[in-house]
């Protein structure tokens, strides 16, 4: 029971996260949906360890939130700096390369 | 590893094309350009000896050891591959120096000597990897020598030409690799080996695949019938010495590629299909004729008939008899020649007016004789009159194609009427008729020693293969009685 | 010492390099953009000292994350390369593309050894992270932040199947080795792990990112993704395929393959931009090399070497080829027209390049083309042979396109002429691609050499 | 010994003159081309005579090999040369007559701008036929059979800048190489069954060919010397062959070009013997070209077309005889008729010269220009007579003679007889038509020129003479030549002569009476049958078929080069690229830049991903 | 007991998620966020790793979000034009079809799922020694990747 409902909710967050990077235009709007997938795998993979009792997974599910956090933060800084310089942080905008 | 006579030849060429392309001045690239292939000339017709005095059927040349997949590189001179090398060098050399005066840099040159390397290396590999490697090869100067020095549409004549050409090859390229991988399959052995892939037992039921790919590779380059427009262009727009070399020594790259890996590979299926090879032999035949009626340009004339008289080679080959066979070779050089030398001529034309339509000339009987002698005697050598070269080669398709299937025979003969029916109209035209109102015939001044002299070698050689062609016909009949089916 | 040194020579070089230009960094204390020339040689003698152990180092080794053999080594030297490459040729400004570049060269050298799915993760993301900001900080302009936060999202987004995929393997089998236990979730996990590598790679639909990327990053620079990076995510690729569950490749991958090679040729055929243009053709290219792969599921004799030797040719053009368009200051094909009589050399070492690229005998590409085709047909797989067929000459009409340019048109008007880049480093390393390319084909054992240096894991059977 | 050097030497002896001539008669010296060429002439006429007198005397047949030509396993042909009873009575007439208008064209064409290269054509021509006529073999033959073809292009289109000159230069050629083709597949043919040409071979091995493929080697033969000797349906080339110098006509029609198809058939006729089809449509061939073309000479206004027509209908009678079987016949008529139509031809070339000035430029004359002449040129006159009294067989002229035998050979078959006997009338009546109005004629009521007349030079007069001469007394040769020939001496078979006699005399009556008695008849038979005549002029609508059919093959190239390869199949190929490009900005639509379809692309690649495993996964179990 | 509080917590999760996703404001979707990521948090601890849990908050809730709301300030929370972009409404719910069949075959294999054991003792302690044994390197690979991220943020500060 447990089980499938960690499983829809890993499945849920997973696809709501990329409907936000398919429909959101606010970059920071998808890197939130990143965020959520992100999580969504994280939740997989802490389930599953401690299901088995398998501190691999927990060790794993501690390097992703560290990678994720590198990665979010590569992500806002990114987006600042478009911001800062363009002031355009929307997906439309950024349509300069194309073709 | 031994001395590599062989490797030489195909050497000696693009060695003096890079080295002209960095000499400093034009007109030390044209000297040196014109000796050089003046010494391959030489040096290839020093390498036929032995063919010549019958002490050797083939000289073989293996210096290195078989690489990955049985890649080895080897070179072989047997009648067919001199007489063809001997053709490219000679042709080399008088397009070159019937372009004496073009003012070209040395990229000019140097293009047309890569150009001999890469023939060369075609008509001489024996193996399979390096023969594709000349004959795309071959492609780039030629791309250059049209785009480069062409006439006004040469851009897009040069892009057609290549990539129509390139399609072939990628055909060409499938259908060999299919050949090899499907040989070791069978076999276990990698081989690229002309001679060992004779007969291979590989192909099996894939064969009517292998070999339409291989008829298409080799069929553009020939060109068989509905494959051929991009030649009437490219030819067109060529400089003069660039048509002659692609009509004279490229063309035959195609037909050579048939009778070194298309025949021994799969006479069954050549054999099979004989009824259809003739039939488009004679498709092209009759087609190329057509075309070359209804021509205002006397380039694009001639490229048609160009289209005809490799039918006439096509021909033969399909008629697989000995006969046919030697006839289908000899009619490569006999093109080579003739065709190459109305090239030049045209060329010549083209260079003293920058005209080529029929209807700019006129009267050019009375004030170039000299020039309409050359045009009138390579013109009926061209028809195929008997007595000159043109009609030997023909006669000897013909006859093969009779003995092995007459209709096609008689069909195919129609062709030699329709040969005076548009050669001689043109001729008469530009000679005979009164110049008229757009003519630019005053302008034409008649031949210098110079270009007499290129004309003359070529007379003299057509004249000499149409009354003693035995010479050559001796070279060329190992390889004919060895691909002939067997009566 | 042997062991572990075979392990991690190639990381540790990386990362030593990356530590030296730190510390050479703090030497000074003004930010002003400069040339740091010390720091470009300290990396490059690091990044080398690395490709020396690397080559000689024969001993296999193994530890739970990490295995080195023939297979990772050559992957590793390719990775060196490349970076090195890179390394001699990028404009500076400052040290930092040094370092984003090492430690980027870190997470390649990683990802080659790697021999668990969690290690694989995290290489991909050290490997991807710094070029995003690459792709970003080279060239400060409104296209390159463009492009690197497009990259950014769709990397981040790919990177985030990946780890789905990981946890659902994980959930399979309960390790993170790549050959654990199978179960219905490593179906669909390994289905999400291979879209990542397919993203990394540029096979068909996952390749948008790419020709903006490659179009707002200096070409130094998309010369180097377009072979490390690109190599990397085949080596993924390459991975995922022989421990997947048993989906036949030529279900899903021939497919792609044969598409990323047809819409490459064919969106590259109208491009005015050069960089895309190549962007393009890289993506015709992945697709190639993906019919390599598919060929090696099936054929698993020849492949490997075949695709390592691919990949090596496409090294030294599709570096070559930015780095001519570098030399010769080329932005869009327009600045190509009439080059052939302005800078005689430098065309002559672009259309080379081009040509090579067109797999045009008797040039490195044409031999590399030949393997994947003796590949394909030896696999029977007539369907994909004739699609790199097609593709070939539909990317010969391009290429060719721009020699003609180059040669046949008129030039420009004086004042629209492109400067020309003379630096000595890219005139050597063009001379180094130009001699590879040219005499490289001559010498068709090259794919049998590479692979009786790849014998040994593909025997071992670890690769598959 | 001395046989094999004059056999050689007629063929060599032309080629050196040629070489002579070309090499050094060039600038001032051109005027003086015909020097050598007469020169070689005689030398081959003396020759040729020589050999005839060794050949008369019982000399063994010579067929000697030269050198190889093509040589395939041994089974092709060499050069070599055969020398003959029917190679040398050809060849001796061939050689005189040749010698005869040479002489005559030097000073015919004298102060003609291009009169070195007329020479150089001229004997080109010569040699050709000479080649021709000893060759040893089918291949050779042919050789010599298109160089003949080719020297008529040149010199028919001699005078290049007229436009009727060059088309029926080119027609001539044409129509030579439709024949050709045919004798070409009749080499192949032999070539396929024999493995050789060699005539020796040839005839020796026939019999035992399949019975139809003799036949079609035969047939084709035949097609081939209907070309060159001008039978229907390949006659068309004769009759605008004229526009070519006058010399050239008679060369042609008397000497070379013509006569080498009748000569083809002569040699042939071992090879016949096994066609017996072929012979039957050769008589019918024949009798029909006879008799059409003596009508339509009867019809025709300009002297040398006239003269034209006449020689494809006596052509017809030769190929008649030989339908018949009757070499000797053949041959026979084949010598009278060259001598009499060169006489013809010449005297007609002596009135159009005469006449130079008031043909304003024109290089033919009608009978309408010319008229009343036999006071002024009374040499021409009396020559003129003396070759229609021969080509109208009336004795003791040598046409006579000939045209006996050609009648005998057929007067078998009633209908044969009949008709031919028709046809010697109508060539009565066209010759004697033609000599009247041209000569006797009221200029009056011809309104003929008034302008003054040239009368012909010395080296006019003695040609035209000697072909008198001979046209009168060639009846003698019939003994020596039948000798020659194997065949039974020719004798008169009184019952065919009177015929003839009668139907030449019913010719010369008719011709006396339309155009003596009543002068207007000529003109007012013109008004009242003016489709007629027309149609006469068209060779009864032959002429509009093939013209049409000329026209029909050029506009077929034209379809062909333009509407399907410049306009379909060129563009198509080129469309196959350019498609290519309009592929690219379709798919151009799908990358626009924006990175939520980056995105949505990427999530639907690996759904697609996803089914592909799972749809894999769900079928393993 | 615990499978209830799981069941809420994923509900209130995915209800989160939606809200975020829904939500024209920028700061309500960060704030869903922080809810989701709150959840997940305590289903950490209420699956039997509160360690994980307080490294969930710390990391996310504490960095991350910090970052993401941060950047909203600065950005400002309302998007701007509102024109349509990407993949249009159809087309997006046709994807969302299309994962159906995924996630059905994903929940459905949670059957063939190994049963799940009673919590081992001392798992955090042992996942602490991986860390430092048999995964240092991924360690050190891990912290590499952050200091290159420092370095954007670096690079911030520097242009």
């Amino acid at each position: 029971m447990i089980e499938l409902l960690l499983r829809l909710l890993c499945a849920g967050l997973f696809i709501l996260g990329a409907a936000f990077l398919v429909r959101r235009r606010e970059l920071l709007a998808m890197l939130i949906g990143l965020e959520l997938m992100i999580n969504a795998a994280n939740l997989m993979i802490v389930r599953t360890a401690l299901a088995r009792g398998d501190a691999h997974g927990l060790a794993a599910a501690l390097i992703v939130i560290a990678a994720a956090a590198a990665e979010a933060a590569v992500g806002v800084a990114l987006i600042l700096a478009l911001y800062r310089d363009f002031a355009e942080p929307e997906a439309e905008e950024i349509r300069e390369l194309q073709g | 590893m031994g001395v590599m006579l062989l490797t030489w030849l195909w050497c000696a060429p693009a060695l003096a094309s890079a080295l002209i392309a960095a000499l400093p001045s034009r007109r030390l690239a044209r000297a040196a350009a014109l000796m050089a292939s003046a010494g391959i000339l030489a040096y290839a017709l020093y390498l036929g000896r032995p063919l010549f005095d019958q002490t050797s059927l083939a000289i073989l040349e293996m210096p290195f050891p078989a690489s990955a997949f049985g890649i080895r590189y080897t070179l072989a001179l047997d009648g067919l591959s001199f007489s063809l090398c001997a053709l490219t060098a000679l042709l080399t050399l008088l397009s070159l120096a019937a372009s004496w005066k073009s003012e070209s840099s040395q990229g000019f040159w140097s293009c047309f000597l890569a150009l001999e390397a890469a023939l060369m290396g075609v008509f001489l590999s024996r193996d399979l990897f390096w023969f594709y490697v000349f004959w795309d090869l071959a492609l780039v100067p030629m791309f250059f020598i049209i785009g480069l020095w062409g006439s006004e549409g040469r851009r897009k004549a040069a892009y057609k030409f290549f990539l129509y050409t390139a399609a072939g090859s990628l055909c060409l390229l499938l259908g060999l690799l299919s050949l090899v991988v499907l040989h070791q399959r069978v076999t276990g052995i990698w081989t690229w080996d002309m001679a060992e892939l004779a007969l291979s037992p590989g192909p099996g039921r894939h064969a009517p695949w292998i070999f339409a790919l291989l008829f298409i590779g080799f069929g553009v380059k020939v060109p068989v019938f509905p494959l051929h427009n991009w030649l009437p262009e490219a030819h067109t727009e060529a400089p003069a010495a660039g048509s002659a070399l692609l009509a004279g020594s490229m063309l035959k790259m195609g037909v050579f590629g048939i009778l070194r890996v298309l025949l021994p590979v799969f006479p069954m299926q050549c054999w099979r299909y004989l009824p259809w090879l003739g039939t488009l032999a004679v498709i092209n035949i009759l087609y190329g004729a057509f075309c070359a009626m209804a021509q205002k340009d006397l380039k694009r004339l001639v490229a048609f008939t160009s289209v005809s008289h490799m039918g006439f080679c096509l021909l033969g080959i399909a008629s697989m008899t000995n006969v046919g066979l030697q006839g289908a070779s000899l009619q490569m050089i006999n093109h080579g020649l003739s065709t190459g030398g109305l090239f030049l001529l045209v060329g010549m034309l083209y260079e003293r007016t920058h005209r080529r339509g029929i209807e700019d000339f006129g009267a050019l009987a009375e004030k170039a004789p000299s020039f309409t002698f050359f045009f009138g005697f390579i013109l009926l050598s061209s028809i195929g009159l008997p007595g000159l070269n043109g009609f030997v080669g023909e006669l000897l398709s013909l006859l093969g194609m009779a003995q092995s299937y007459f209709p096609l025979a008689l069909l195919a003969s129609m062709g030699a009427i329709l040969a005076a029916a548009y050669g001689l109209p043109a001729f008469q035209k530009v000679f005979w008729a009164p110049a008229g109102p757009g003519s630019v015939s005053e302008k034409v001044m008649d031949l210098d020693l110079r270009e007499q002299l290129i004309l003359s070698t070529l007379c003299l050689l057509i004249l000499w293969l149409g009354l003693s062609p035995g010479t050559l016909l001796r070279l060329l009949q190992p390889t004919a009685s060895l691909l002939a089916r067997p009566v | 010492m042997g062991a572990p040194l075979a392990l991690i020579a190639g990381p540790l070089s990386a990362c030593a390099g990356l530590v030296l230009v730190l510390l050479l960094g703090l030497r000074k204390d003004h930010p002003a953009p400069h040339n740091p020339f010390i720091e470009r040689c300290a990396a490059m003698a690091c990044t080398a000292i690395g490709l020396f152990f690397l080559l000689n180092a024969p001993e296999a080794a193994r530890t739970e994350l990490l295995r080195a053999d023939g297979w990772s080594r050559c992957w590793q030297a390719l990775f060196h390369l490349a970076t090195l490459g890179l390394l001699a040729t990028i404009p500076l400004k400052g040290e930092r593309p040094l370092i984003l570049a090492l430690a980027s060269l870190a997470g390649l050298d990683f990802l080659a050894s790697a021999d668990n799915l969690l290690m694989l993760f995290v290489s991909l993301e050290l490997m991807s992270l710094p070029v995003y900001l690459l792709v970003w900080g080279l060239l400060p302009s409104r296209k390159s932040l463009e492009a690197g936060i497009k990259y950014f999202l769709t990397g981040a987004a790919a990177s985030a199947l990946f780890l789905f995929g990981l946890a659902l393997q994980y959930s399979a089998s309960g390790s993170f080795s790549l050959h654990g236990e199978r179960s219905a979730d490593s179906a669909l996990g390994f289905a999400l792990m291979c879209a990542a590598a397919l993203f990394k790679t540029g096979i068909v639909p996952f390749q948008f990112w790419l020709p903006d990327v490659y179009e707002a990053s200096e070409p130094e620079l998309a010369g180097w993704m377009s072979t490390a990076l690109k190599a990397a995510g085949l080596l993924l690729l390459a991975r995922l395929l022989f421990a997947s569950p048993a989906v036949p490749a030529a279900l899903w991958l021939s497919p792609l393959a044969a598409l990323s090679m047809l819409l490459g040729n064919i969106l590259a055929l109208r491009q005015q931009n050069l960089r895309r243009l190549l962007a393009y053709s890289s993506i015709a290219h992945a697709g190639a090399l993906a019919a390599a792969l598919c060929a090696w599921t099936r054929e698993p004799h020849a492949a490997p070497a075949v695709i390592f030797s691919y990949l090596s040719a496409y090294l030294f053009m599709n570096f070559g080829g930015f780095l001519g368009l570098r030399l010769t200051g080329a932005l869009c094909v327009q600045d190509l027209s009439g080059l052939g009589r302005r800078a005689p050399l430098r065309s002559a070492f672009l259309a080379l390049m081009l040509l090579s690229l067109a797999g045009l005998p008797p040039t490195l590409g044409f031999l590399a083309k030949l393997y994947v085709f003796l590949d394909l047909l030896q696999a029977g797989d007539k369907f994909l042979a004739a699609a790199l067929a097609l593709s070939s000459l539909i990317g010969l009409g391009y290429y060719l396109g721009l020699v003609r340019r180059m040669y046949m048109d008129e030039p420009a008007a004086a004042a629209e002429q492109p400067p020309i880049c003379s630096r000595m480093a890219h005139s050597l390393i063009a001379v180094l691609c130009a001699l590879a390319c040219m005499l490289g084909g001559l010498y068709p054992s090259m794919s049998t050499d590479i692979g009786s240096v790849l014998a040994a894991p593909a025997a071992e059977g670890s690769v598959r | 010994m001395m046989t094999q050097y004059a056999a050689l030497g007629v063929v060599a002896i032309p080629a050196c003159a040629l070489l002579v001539g070309n090499l050094f008669f060039h600038g001032r010296w051109a005027s003086r081309m015909h020097l050598p060429m007469i020169l070689s002439c005689l030398l081959v006429s003396l020759c040729s005579l020589f050999l005839a007198w060794e050949v008369h005397s019982g000399m063994p047949l010579l067929d000697a090999a030269l050198r190889p030509w093509i040589s395939l396993n041994g089974c092709m042909d060499s050069f070599g040369l055969r020398i003959d009873a029917l190679s040398v009575s050809v060849l001796a007439m061939v050689a005189v007559v040749s010698t005869l208008i040479h002489v005559y064209a030097s000073a015919y064409m004298q102060g003609d701008p291009g009169y070195g290269r007329f020479f150089l054509y001229f004997h080109f021509f010569f040699l050709s036929m000479v080649g021709l006529l000893v060759s040893n073999s089918y291949l050779q033959l042919y050789i010599f059979w298109e160089g003949v073809g080719l020297s008529s292009f040149l010199l028919i289109g001699f005078w290049r800048h007229k436009e009727s000159a060059r088309a029926a230069a080119w027609k001539a050629f044409l129509v030579n190489r439709i024949g050709d083709v045919g004798f070409l597949l009749a080499v192949l043919l032999m070539l396929r069954y024999f493995g050789t040409t060699r005539f020796e071979v040839v005839f020796r091995l026939a019999g035992e060919l399949p019975p139809g493929i003799a036949a079609l080697i035969a047939g084709l033969l035949f097609w081939g010397a209907c070309a060159k000797s001008a039978q229907f349906p390949l006659h068309v080339w004769l009759p605008d062959a004229m526009e070519g110098p006058t010399p050239v006509s008679a060369l042609m029609h008397a000497a070379t070009m013509v006569t080498a198809g009748v000569f083809l058939l002569a040699r042939s006729m071992p090879l016949f013997a096994h066609a017996p089809q072929v012979m039957s449509a050769m008589r019918a061939i024949g009798l029909l070209t006879a008799l059409a073309a003596a009508i339509v000479a009867a019809t025709q206004k300009d002297l040398k077309r006239i003269l034209a027509y006449s020689t494809i209908s006596q052509l017809g009678f030769m190929v008649l005889a030989l339908g018949a079987g009757n070499v000797l016949a053949a041959v026979f008529h084949l010598i009278t008729h060259g001598f009499f139509k060169a006489l013809l031809f010449l005297c007609a070339g002596g009135v159009i010269f005469a006449l130079h000035d008031s043909l304003h430029g024109a290089t033919s004359a009608s009978v309408d220009d010319a008229g009343g002449l036999s006071g002024r040129l009374p040499i021409l006159t009396g020559a003129f007579l003396i070759g229609a009294l021969s080509l109208a067989g009336l004795p003791p002229f040598s046409g006579f003679f000939s045209k006996d035998l050609v009648l005998e050979s057929v007067f078998s078959s009633r209908p044969l007889a009949v008709l031919s006997l028709l046809t010697a009338a109508g060539s009565s009546f066209y010759i004697f038509r033609m000599w009247l109005l041209a000569f006797l004629g009221d200029r009056s009521l011809q309104r003929g020129p008034s302008s003054p007349v040239h009368a012909p030079g010395l080296r006019m007069k003695v040609p035209i003479l000697s072909l008198a001469v001979l046209s009168a007394a060639g009846g003698m040769l019939g003994a020596p030549l039948a000798a020659m020939l194997g065949a039974p001496a020719p004798s008169l078979d009184l019952h065919v002569s009177a015929w003839a006699l009668g139907s030449a005399l019913l010719g010369f009556g008719a011709a006396w009476r339309a155009c003596m008695s009543r002068p207007d008849f000529d003109w007012d038979w013109r008004k009242r049958a003016g489709a007629f005549e027309r149609a006469c002029g068209r060779d009864f609508g032959w002429q509009d078929f093939t013209d049409g059919f000329a026209r029909a093959m050029k506009e077929c190239a034209d379809v062909i080069a333009d509407a399907w390869e410049n306009r379909r199949w060129d563009p198509f190929t080129e469309s196959l690229a350019d498609s290519c490009v309009g592929l690219g900005e379709q798919a151009c639509a799908l990358c626009r830049g924006r990175v939520n379809e980056y995105a949505a692309w990427m999530f639907l690649g690996t759904l697609l991903l996803i089914f592909a495993w799972v749809l894999r996964w769900v079928s393993c179990f | 007991m615990v499978t209830l509080a799981v069941a809420v917590c994923a509900v209130a999760a995915l209800a989160s998620a939606g809200l975020a996703f829904f939500s024209k404001n920028l700061y309500s979707s960060a704030f869903c966020l922080l809810a989701v990521l709150l959840q997940v948090a305590l289903l950490f601890c209420l699956l039997g790793s509160t360690l994980l849990g307080l490294l969930q908050l710390l990391v996310y809730a504490g960095g991350i979000m910090v970052l993401i709301v941060a950047a909203v300030t600065a950005v400002g929370p309302e998007s701007g034009n509102a024109k349509a972009l990407g993949p249009s409404r159809a087309h997006a719910w046709a994807l969302l079809a299309l994962c159906a069949v995924p996630t059905a075959f994903f929940l459905i294999a949670a059957r063939h799922c190994a049963p799940s054991l009673p919590p081992a003792a001392m798992l955090e302690k042992s996942m602490a020694r991986l860390l430092f044994n048999e995964y240092a390197l991924l360690t050190e690979a891990v912290g590499l990747l952050v200091l290159v991220a420092s370095l954007s943020v670096l690079k911030e500060q520097h242009d």
